[in-house]
């Protein structure tokens, strides 16, 4: 009786654990996979700690969204949580790097070797930095000597400038184009 | 002299304190009583047979060689007369010792540290995408200034580069036909069309043309486009797609 | 009373929220400017938590790094966690730049030239490597012949190490000196 107590504690901790770890909403099966467990023992699990978090008055909830299980904070927090954000600023990306960002931003896909030439600068240092803050990524290999890597921007770099798509990037000032030019 | 040596290659050692180390284990020497002689000797045997590949690290290792002779040479020549600022039988080797235990604590702690980060490396930290109500890591930047970023570039660029003009007279070839492939679709089924429909089999550098060209005419207010997800195919429809095209 | 033990409760579960919402470590000040509690209530929260946490057989824990308070799956989990799909994030970092690494770690701040003498190669490029990294920066000039730049370790280098402050470091091996040799 105990033992089974036991399991049932150890079950919910390790659902509890990969929900808090997971990448994405997980479904029973990924978990029964993921932990070994029987299916029906992750769900009875998934179902106290549901019961515990709404019952504990605790900060987080857990939901079933689309297909999977995920933990969320709760919502009367939300508002906190927004202020955090307002609060912590990630260090300030540098000027050289907003431009190289916004060089991606409107050709993409395009070559460390054609961002600088735009700018006229070298640019591998920024576009590291941008790669590395998830705002920009490689988009495949360009077909001409080499095979340079091509950039394009991210969804993240969409998420963070708040933009629904890249069609939502504001218009170029003063660009002539073809048919004013 | 042509001579069958053990080809080390250089970069196995961090630097001239790791190769001395390696000296000083592999022969049992005492690191308080370093018989520089001896290690001296092994040390320039070693750089003898080692292959050179950068020359920067190499330098390093001359440093030390000549530093080695020095400290022989000191060791070989009578004491000095004894100077008044000097203590008495101040060990000419004291210098060098202290540089390898240094460079040995240095390498404890780097692996100490590798450790530590190894250890934690079994934590994880929540996956920070996810979840309608994580906080969003704020960028002190936004869309509109990016635009005026990239209009400044351009100004910047066109007057130097002769190539840029040439690629915006391909973008007006390329909105052109765009809209023309687009217009036959729309007369022809009433429906728009995917990106990569209009585009059809290309290069590289075409694609990126027609991707140009095709928020350019989003600009324009020519054409309408949708994703439904990110990096899935955009479909484009006329802007008027009632009254037709006006291009 | 029972307001008081509520208003604990309540404090408790702003506290998990916001660790559990933030992208990496928040402080005292942070979670008590946002929340509008006093410091000494979030403390408490705190320490709370993390006993219960401990106590309960949880699936997370919280833990002190980089100079602020955040959540982790527990360690005996982490092959779960793994099989969805996570990654175990141990700081790539060659030989030489560990070296360089914890050089500066313990004898911060330092400029290259004393790096140097004290790995006997040189390191500017292993210095290059970790600046951009964001593991160790620039924390001002030496004031000595031509102002050489000091180097620091960054909260970055705290967090990646799982340690909670600079304090943290494990202990210098010690000299056994030439008697026990």
């Amino acid at each position: 009786m105990s033992d089974e107590r036991e399991l049932g504690q150890l079950a919910k901790a390790a659902v509890e654990a990969m929900l808090f770890a997971a990448p994405q909403p997980l479904t029973l099966a990924d978990m029964a996979r993921a932990s070994g467990m029987p299916e029906s023992q992750v769900h009875s699990a998934l179902r106290s700690l549901q019961e515990e978090y709404a019952k504990q008055e605790r900060g987080i909830l857990l939901q079933y969204v689309g297909q999977g299980y995920q933990l969320f904070s709760r919502p009367e927090f939300s508002t906190m949580i927004q202020e955090l954000g307002r609060q912590r600023q990630v260090p300030a990306l540098s000027r050289a790097a907003l431009e190289t960002l916004s060089v991606v931003a409107y050709r993409q896909p395009i070559t460390r070797a054609e961002v600088e030439s735009l700018r006229g600068v070298r640019s591998d240092g920024t576009l590291t930095t941008l790669s590395e803050r998830g705002l920009i990524a490689e988009g495949g290999r360009k077909d001409t000597v080499g095979r340079p890597i091509l950039y394009v921007t991210t969804q993240q770099f969409l998420v963070e400038f708040g933009l629904g798509d890249l069609e939502d990037l504001p218009p170029l000032p003063e660009d002539p184009g073809p048919d004013e030019a | 002299m042509v001579r069958e040596a053990p080809r080390l290659v250089l970069e196995a050692f961090e630097g001239p304190l790791q190769l001395l180390w390696h000296l000083i284990d592999r022969d049992q020497l005492n690191i308080y009583d370093i018989p520089i002689a001896h290690i001296t000797e092994q040390y320039m045997q070693y750089l003898q047979e080692m292959e050179w590949q950068e020359i920067d690290i190499a330098g390093d290792f001359i440093l030390m060689a000549t530093q080695l002779v020095q400290l022989k040479l000191r060791m070989l020549l009578p004491k000095p007369v004894r100077d008044s600022d000097q203590e008495d039988g101040e060990d000419p080797r004291q210098e060098l010792v202290d540089r390898l235990l240094g460079y040995r604590a240095v390498q404890t702690l780097a692996g100490q540290l590798e450790e530590r980060a190894s250890q934690h490396s079994v934590h994880f930290g929540r996956a920070v995408e996810r979840g309608d109500y994580t906080v969003r890591a704020p960028i002190d930047c936004n869309a509109a200034q990016l635009a005026h970023l990239m209009g400044k570039v351009l100004t910047r660029a066109i007057p130097t580069h002769a190539h840029i003009s040439r690629q915006q007279v391909t973008i007006g070839q390329c909105m052109r036909r765009l809209l023309v492939r687009l217009n036959n679709a729309w007369r022809r089924i009433r429906q728009g069309a995917s990106f990569s429909q209009l585009v059809g089999p290309a290069s590289r550098q075409e694609w990126v043309m027609n991707f140009i060209s095709l928020l350019e005419l989003i600009r324009r207010k020519k054409v309408r486009a949708e994703q439904a997800e990110p990096l899935t195919d955009i479909q484009i429809y006329p802007y008027r797609a009632r009254r037709g095209i006006s291009a």
